[in-house]
């Protein structure tokens, strides 16, 4: 058991969604849910988060900022597909511009279903997410050292 | 030696309460928003979660000003725990700043950047008015000395009423408490996301959160001296003062820099500068 | 349960923007510009409102013609002819705030347009 | 006296020497080694002088005062010349009245004026000479690397090295001259002349705004000549017998006799420090070559004044002329220090902070207890320390980059590692604890809090003294905040540049540790001598303060620790994709870099709102104490 | 000068219940027409492949021959649309959300529905009706 | 020369809850310049048409919003139904109604929190979102859905709603009438929110109706532009007023979705109490012929479907004009010149909808 999923701190980015997901996040923060029971806190920045909640199928203008984002969130982390255009681009998948789920451009650990997804499930989700982080951390204490230096750095 | 042992158990001590705090404060919080909020210990899972991450840095001097704002104000914790001297507590205690300010800058983005300046924005506002505390502790007590101020069974707050009102104003700043959570935030978002806190992750953050701590029980120690001639009122106005503070956070939209600096200044120049020339004229000074 | 009446005007392409200035003198708000594609011809509709009375006016302009900006008269307007130039590929001449194609990012060039290819279609 | 007699002869004859060197070669083998030998002098001077309280020399008065005479007709005609010659109407003005007064005083007044002991050297003065002897000569050897750069940039100025070099040394010799002199008339000599020097460094480049500048800075100090002048009018008629000339005798006369000349000679000195509302020159001289301006900041000019000040302070102590000067001090340190804030510049930014410690340290001495004094004196030697080390590194910087502006110094610790670290020592010098300044600070605010009338000024720290880490503490931030990739552009700095940065960096920082000692040995029994009691930091304080300053030497080498297992990103921007040169495609598929400029605050903190302020209040102040002061001669 | 106007809601929810469901140790909001998931009673399918037609988010895929009923839940959007138009009613609306998983799969269900054999298929879709 | 400060705003940031970005060039904190990037959530849905019937194609059409999922099916019902001159039954139109309002009502309280949130009042958001959560339970209740409701179809509605719930709907909305009173009186008195509000983000009467500025947008300037008066659905059977206010800055737009909340709880008793009975929703044979602007009234503003039919059961053309787009120029207008700290304040204020305005 790891403080990792005492207190999970999440990344809540739109990728091309409906709002619908994402409202459903957001009112997993609110009082009648409120997820900071379980020491979830939105930080809204990748850098102090460990569970990124992407909403949204993803459409080209995207891509890159979502690569950015789980690079730049700091190891264990895991991701988190809300809803179903997250999982398969869902209703839109057929649209020119979703390239239909997040798997399509990082890895998902945990897939939410819905539309839109409940908040109850987000909740679960986020508990199955956690599972997760507690493995990659150990797979990390096995294999550390994972750092590199970026060229240009002194 | 007295003062030694002080020291060491502030440094030991301090991040236990100063966690213990911050727990009841989000607890308080979240039920004022008629939510259940987190478990007690949780800035404690937060710490140790942060702690279990990797390090990851934009430039790495950012891990040296981290661990010395963490150091420095420790220190400066520690040299008023040992019954030091305040203006020096106070000096220590802004060169602490000084390194988060500068690992926000060292960081080179543009919302840390604007957290740093706005962080020392809020330093010009408040230190006045820390120093004027000080002063007012010395024109009351005779001395600049934490351990004489405590000594001292003089009923502080009776001759700096003013000061202190200021004080809970320098506190609501420095809790990073809404309407004055200028830099960074701990909980409604802000336009510059984390301000200063924005690039730094994992242990670096943690260090910062452990350094909160320190810095949430000097802040508390100073309310103490107020009250010092009786410990039981003193803890209770410890209480009251923060609970204060927690309805204050609660209570208010962020304000701008603007504003803090103008209320923070209009504050400690008015009523705490007020306050201390009446004591000054009835401590036998010449006018002021 | 109303239905609004609703008129639609053709309009040609030169006189586009003498209409235009007429609905701007008239009070008329902008509450829209829409491209269409109509077989090898573009249709393009500019709505106009004053007091819940709707008029549409409408010009045909084959694929490849330019027509010209009304973000002179209705500032707003250059969020629609960009858009429609990002979307369906129709040149648009002398926008306030041209966002040269880049206002919406598309997977594939004009989508709208004549000749997108869709997902899953053959060319 | 002979250590003191060459001190003042020494520079004087090196500086004739430089008149006639035209070759850089040359001019370096003369420079390098009188400087050392200048330095070495001033360190002689403490080691035999330091325990001997004041020493009261008789050297002959008449030969000597008679020479000074000529030249200072000799300069009067020159200044008068060149105000003519570009149309500034208020330098003649003042010259015609200064010389006016002067030979009225040479006619009248001083054939029967037999002063005795002329020269003198006491703690004080030691104090000053070794900065003088050390930063000043430092910053000459430092001057031969940057004209040269200079002249490579500037070809559009006419090569006078051999001028500027002349003045330099001039500059160092008139400001031995003054600290040694015990004879006003000869304080005066010197002091005219440190004014002349510096409106030729000024004006050096001749450009327009050069010349305006330096006639700016000419005009306000002939204005404190002139209250000089009146003021030794006024000892001369009060006591024929020349003996209150000598400063000592003065001072030690007692408010009754000494108030009168000590306010005109502080007034001229306020001149002389840049307080405002005299501010501007010292701002204006800024457009000179930036080891003139070190001089000027540092070891010379503003110090003379504040130097004036404070050996007047005995006398000004609990007199309600002392506390106006004080005010003018207090609100100069206040405003100064706000309107840095506004300043991108960084020459600019030195400047309103040197004004604005000048302020400090005119308050404390208008005050005048012996905590204030002091602290005033400390204020002195850690100011002149720290603020040389800045210029320099602004002037290198500025050398390599072709800015002086602190937006550009972003990622200076890449581009110029050593100076960059030097840089953040002298910042840190400026305002952090445990460094000199604010050391300084802490002892103004616990001697003024039980001085009379000392909360306004308490307060006016209090303000003054957070505003200052605003200005500072972002210029740090700037230097440490680095755009990604930048290449190292420092190899060009010359060896002679590298030691007096080393050496300057080294002082700031050994003489925060060596102050205990600086304090006992210097400054306390100076105080002892004037007032009987002296000041000094609690033991314990010292001790953590000596602490800190060792904690804080070996926090970097924690960077050795975090070499390995990091992982590097780019920084947080918004998600956005940033190329390593910190660029991303924004609105319009623009691509724009990511620049960061500092906050200036200008609607608060600009300096034409806050200028005025200072004007009216200060000036105001400054009428209400002549007028005091006319009504007490009346 | 109004200030703490927020003070009385906050004071008054610092003393009174918190509103939050404690989900999962509460059980979760429901109604009882609650969009969850599609489930099929595969012994009344009778594989006209409506649903899947019907479906805006082509979560359904029938295969005749091999009688197989297949929905993707990382497809289905439960919007209700086969349900209403199956005519077999054999789609039911359960109230329960499909929950979180770590790997995405499709449901197979193998149509059991047995043609009755003399009835004309009129009767048959009455005959279902009739039992629901 | 100083140097100014360039931000990257978006397209990820903690207080837009969904992806927009902003160049913004800062001296201080003063913004000097600002220029929008969109097409982060543009999944082009419209082209869907061509692959859905245009009875299934609304359920695409709901999802172009989560938020007011529901006027988006409404409206592109209503464009049909008029191209095919369908006769809906009258109940059917008093429930659309209904429905539209709840969500008027959920996503104003949505937007108060949001607000509070980009003000940096935390408690209020919470309070807001508590109380919006009573709206969802009746909208799970009576359509199955929280956010996305699926109620709308072309010929009418798919579920009634029985008299008891819409006579416990009515009583229960007295309930929260009084919660949402003590919630816009914190909003609208509190002098620490009128300091970040009022005088924010101006945008006179002549602008915001000439740049195309519709719905509270609009109304906080004094254009009284309510789609609702036209009369669609059943609102030709009640009364209500367009709300307006005249500053124009970021109060006036709050006080005016504040004093919507109040509209739309009344406009629900009104057709809670005139609701006829009778059949919701009649058969649709045949496919749309013709074409037809079909405009509602959405929470942020006017909407507009434009519908073309070829007499296919798939449209030739549907073109969704949705409030934020047209809200956008005004927006750009008025975040010149506005301190950083107000920037997400303005952007906010018009209570922007990235979902639907890219489609
Ligand atoms: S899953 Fe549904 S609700 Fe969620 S974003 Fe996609 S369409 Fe919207
Ligand atoms: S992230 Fe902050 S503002 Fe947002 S819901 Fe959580 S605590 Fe509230
Ligand atoms: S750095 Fe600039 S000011 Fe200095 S010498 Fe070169 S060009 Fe002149
Ligand atoms: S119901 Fe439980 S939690 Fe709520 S007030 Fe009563 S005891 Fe406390
Ligand atoms: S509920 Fe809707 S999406 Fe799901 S299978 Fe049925 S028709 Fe398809
Ligand atoms: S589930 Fe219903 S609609 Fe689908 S194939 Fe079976 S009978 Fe037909
Ligand atoms: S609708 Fe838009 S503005 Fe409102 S909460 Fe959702 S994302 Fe935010
Ligand atoms: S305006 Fe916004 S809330 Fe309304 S339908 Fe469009 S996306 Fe949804």
């Amino acid at each position: 058991m790891t403080y990792l999923s005492k207190s999970p701190w999440i990344l809540h980015y739109d990728a091309s969604s409906c709002n619908g997901c994402d409202i459903e996040v957001l009112a997993a923060l609110t009082p009648v849910y409120d997820v900071e029971r379980f020491g979830i806190v939105n930080t809204g920045n990748p850098k102090h988060a460990d569970v990124f909640l992407i909403t949204g199928g993803i459409n080209s203008q995207n891509v890159e900022i979502v690569k950015n984002l789980y690079e730049q969130m700091p190891n264990p982390k895991v991701v988190v597909a809300i809803g179903i255009c997250a999982a398969s681009g869902g209703v839109f998948r057929e649209c020119y511009n979703v390239s239909g789920g997040i798997d399509t451009v990082i890895p998902v650990d945990v897939y939410v279903p819905g539309c839109a997804a409940r908040p109850e499930s987000i909740i679960d989700g986020v508990v199955t997410a956690l599972g997760i982080l507690e493995q990659k951390k150990l797979a990390m204490n096995v294999n550390p050292g994972t750092g590199k230096k970026s060229p240009g750095e002194t | 030696m007295i003062p030694i042992v002080n020291a060491i158990i502030y440094i030991l001590l301090a991040p236990i309460i100063g966690g213990l705090v911050a727990g009841i404060d989000r607890k308080v919080t979240a039920r004022m928003q008629g939510r259940v909020g987190p478990p007690l210990l949780q800035p404690f899972y937060d710490v140790g979660k942060l702690f279990e991450k990797e390090t990851v840095v934009v430039t790495i001097s950012q891990n040296f000003h981290v661990l010395s704002y963490l150091v420095f104000m420790a220190v400066s914790g520690a040299l008023f725990f040992s019954g030091g001297d305040f203006l020096l507590v106070i000096f220590a205690f802004t060169l602490s700043h000084i390194f988060l300010v500068l690992g926000a800058y060292s960081s080179y983005s543009p919302y840390s950047h604007v957290g740093a300046e706005r962080e020392l924005i809020q330093i010009i506002a408040y230190e006045p008015m820390i120093i004027l505390t000080a002063v007012g502790m010395y024109l009351v007590t005779q001395s600049f000395n934490i351990s004489d101020i405590i000594a001292s069974s003089v009923p502080v707050i009776m001759y700096l009423p003013g000061v202190f009102v200021g004080y809970l104003m320098v506190l609501t700043i420095k809790l990073r408490k809404s309407p004055f959570d200028l830099s960074t935030s701990h909980h409604a978002h802000q336009e510059i996301v984390k301000g200063v806190t924005t690039d730094f992750s994992g242990p670096n953050l943690a260090k910062i959160e452990i350094a909160h701590w320190y810095e949430y029980v000097v802040l508390l120690g100073v309310v103490y001296l107020f009250f010092g001639f009786n410990p039981i009122i003193a803890i209770a106005a410890i209480i009251i003062a923060y609970f204060l503070e927690i309805v204050i956070d609660n209570t208010f939209s962020r304000a701008k820099w603007q504003m803090t600096l103008k209320t923070a200044w209009l504050i400690a120049g008015a009523i705490g500068i007020v306050n201390l020339a009446t004591l000054y004229y009835l401590r036998g000074g010449v006018w002021l | 349960m109303k239905y609004e009446a609703q008129t639609t005007t053709l309009v040609e392409v030169g006189r586009l923007i003498g209409r235009v200035e007429q609905f701007r003198s008239d009070g008329c708000r902008l509450v829209q510009i829409s491209a269409t594609k109509n077989g090898e011809m573009y249709e393009i509709n500019y709505s106009f409102d004053k007091d819940y009375k709707f008029e549409n006016i409408r010009i045909t302009i084959p694929i490849d013609q330019e027509v010209p900006s009304i973000s002179g008269m209705y500032w707003g307007a250059f969020v629609y002819e960009n858009e429609m130039h990002d979307l369906f590929g129709i040149q648009v001449k002398g926008i306030n705030i041209d966002y040269k194609g880049n206002l919406i990012k598309t997977t594939i060039k004009y989508p709208f347009g004549a000749g997108a290819v869709l997902k899953g279609e053959k060319p | 006296m002979n250590e003191l007699l060459f001190l003042i002869g020494f520079p004087a004859i090196i500086a004739i020497l430089m008149l006639f060197i035209h070759k850089d070669k040359l001019r370096n083998y003369i420079v390098i080694p009188s400087a050392v030998i200048i330095g070495v002098a001033s360190i002689w001077l403490l080691i035999s002088c330091f325990n001997k309280n004041t020493i009261l020399y008789a050297f002959p008065f008449e030969p000597a005062s008679k020479i000074m005479y000529i030249i200072e007709l000799l300069l009067a005609i020159f200044i008068l010349y060149l105000g003519i010659k570009y149309r500034k109407t208020l330098t003649v003005a003042l010259v015609l009245i200064q010389a006016g007064l002067l030979v009225f005083f040479e006619t009248y007044l001083s054939s029967g004026m037999h002063p005795e002991n002329n020269l003198f050297v006491d703690q004080f003065s030691i104090i000053m000479a070794m900065i003088i002897g050390i930063i000043g000569s430092l910053i000459c050897v430092y001057a031969l690397g940057y004209m040269d750069t200079y002249h490579k940039h500037h070809t559009e100025v006419k090569d006078r090295k051999n001028i500027f070099f002349f003045i330099l040394f001039i500059f160092l010799s008139s400001m031995f001259g003054l600290v040694f002199s015990n004879n006003l008339l000869w304080v005066f000599f010197f002091w005219e002349v440190t004014t002349i020097c510096s409106f030729i460094l000024i004006g050096y480049s001749q450009t327009p705004e050069a010349t305006n500048n330096a006639f700016l800075a000419l005009a306000m100090n002939l204005l404190g000549g002139v209250a000089f002048m009146v003021a030794l009018i006024y000892i001369g008629i009060i006591d024929p017998s020349g003996k209150l000339l000598e400063l000592n005798t003065l001072i030690m006369s007692g408010q009754a006799i000494a108030l009168v000349p000590a306010v005109l000679i502080c007034f001229a000195g306020i001149t002389k420090a840049a307080l405002m509302p005299f501010s501007s020159w010292l701002v204006g001289a800024m457009v000179a070559p930036t080891p003139v301006s070190a001089l000027l900041h540092s070891s010379t000019m503003v110090k003379a004044g504040v130097y004036i000040i404070v050996r007047f302070s005995p006398v000004l102590a609990g007199s309600l002329e002392g506390f106006l000067i004080a005010l003018v001090g207090g609100f100069t340190f206040l405003l100064a220090s706000s309107m840095a804030i506004s300043q991108s510049n960084a020459k600019k930014v030195l400047a309103y902070s040197t004004i604005a410690n000048l302020g400090l340290i005119v308050a404390c001495a208008g005050i005048g207890t012996y905590k204030l004094m002091w602290a005033a004196i400390l204020l002195i030697i850690f100011h002149a320390i720290a603020k040389s080390l800045l210029f320099l590194c602004v002037g290198t910087v500025e050398n390599r980059i072709g800015s002086r502006d602190i937006d550009d110094m972003s990622g200076l610790i890449v581009r110029m590692p050593k100076i960059a670290v030097m840089m953040f020592i002298g910042i840190a010098g400026m305002f952090l604890a445990p460094f000199g300044m604010l050391i300084s600070k802490w002892a103004a605010i616990e001697a003024f809090i039980v001085a009379p009338l000392g909360l306004l000024f308490v307060a006016i720290l209090a303000f003054g003294g957070s505003i200052t880490v605003f200005f500072w503490a972002k210029w740090m931030g700037k230097i440490i905040s680095v755009p990604q990739v930048m290449e190292r552009i420092e190899d060009t700095v010359t060896k002679e540049k590298w030691a007096v940065l080393y050496i300057l960096a080294g002082l700031t920082v050994v003489v925060c540790l060596i102050f205990p000692l600086i304090s006992s040995v210097l400054v306390e029994p100076f105080i002892l001598n004037i007032y009987g009691q002296t000041a000094q930091l609690a033991q314990a304080n010292i001790t953590i303060m000596v602490m800190m300053l060792f904690l804080l030497m070996i926090m970097p080498f924690s960077m050795l620790f975090y070499r390995d297992g990091q992982k590097y990103v780019g920084p947080y921007m918004g998600g956005m994709t940033t190329t390593p040169t910190m660029q991303f495609t924004g609105a319009m598929g623009t691509v724009r870099d990511t620049t960061m400029g500092n906050y200036y605050l200008k609607n608060y903190f600009g300096e034409d709102k806050l200028f005025m302020i200072g004007t009216v209040l200060c000036l105001g102040i400054l009428i209400f104490a002549v007028i005091l002061t006319a009504g007490v001669v009346l | 000068m109004a200030f703490f106007e927020m003070a009385k809601t906050a004071i008054k929810s610092l003393i009174h219940c918190p509103a939050t469901i404690r989900y999962p140790f509460q059980p979760a909001k429901k109604t009882p027409i609650s969009r969850g998931h599609v489930i099929i009673d595969a012994s009344r399918c009778i594989s006209c492949g409506t649903c899947q037609r019907k479906c805006p988010s082509q979560a359904i895929l029938l295969n005749k021959e091999a009688k197989t009923w297949q929905i993707d839940r990382f497809r289905c959007i439960v919007c209700n649309s086969c349900v209403e138009t199956c005519p077999a009613k054999c789609l039911v609306m359960d109230t329960q959300y499909t929950a979180p998983v770590t790997k995405k799969s499709v449901e197979i269900v193998t149509i059991t529905y047995v043609k009755p054999p003399k009835p004309a298929p009129a009767t048959a879709a009455a005959g279902g009706e009739a039992k629901t | 020369m100083t140097q100014r400060i360039v931000i990257p705003f978006g397209p990820q940031h903690p207080v837009l809850p969904e992806p927009i970005h902003f160049d913004l060039v800062l001296e201080d904190e003063h913004v000097v310049e600002a220029l929008p990037t969109i097409g982060y959530v543009h999944r082009g849905l419209e082209r869907l048409i061509e692959k859905r019937e245009y009875p299934e194609y609304v359920y695409i059409v709901e999802r172009t919003c989560g938020i007011c999922s529901f006027i988006h099916s409404l409206t592109y019902c209503q464009g049909i139904e008029q191209i095919m001159g369908i006769e809906v039954p009258e109940r059917a139109h008093f429930l659309r109604t209904i429905w539209s309002e709840y969500s008027r009502l959920h996503s104003h309280l949505l937007w108060l929190g949001c607000f509070a949130d980009g003000i940096g009042f935390e408690n209020l958001f919470m309070g807001a979102w508590r109380i919006r959560e009573s709206i969802l339970d009746v909208l799970e209740q009576t359509t199955g859905g929280r956010v996305i409701q699926s109620s709308c179809k072309v010929g009418g509605v798919r579920r009634d709603i029985s008299a008891e719930k819409l006579d416990q709907m009515a009583r229960d909305l007295d309930g929260i009438q009084k919660e949402i009173e003590d919630l816009t009186t914190v909003f609208l008195q509190d002098d620490s929110i009128r300091h970040r509000l009022k005088n924010v983000g101006v945008l006179s009467k002549e602008d915001a109706y000439h740049l195309g500025a519709v719905g509270p947008t609009a109304r906080g300037s004094g254009v009284a532009i309510d789609l609702r008066q036209t009369g669609y659905a059943a609102y030709d059977k009640l009364h209500f007023e367009a709300v307006t206010e005249k500053d124009g800055d970021c109060y006036a737009r709050c006080a005016v979705r504040a004093r919507e909340l109040f509209t739309s709880i009344d406009l629900i008793k009104q057709a809670i109490a005139k609701i006829p009975e009778g059949p919701v929703d009649i058969k649709v044979t045949g496919a749309p012929n013709g074409e037809y602007f079909s405009r509602s009234e959405q929470p942020r503003g006017e909407l507009v479907h434009y519908l073309r039919g070829n007499g296919t059961k798939f449209l030739a053309r549907s073109r969704i004009r949705t409030p934020t787009l047209t809200n956008v120029p005004p927006l750009v207008k008025m975040i010149q010149g506005c301190e950083l700290a107000d920037v997400p304040v303005i952007i906010l204020s018009i209570d922007p909808c990235i979902g639907c305005m890219e489609r």
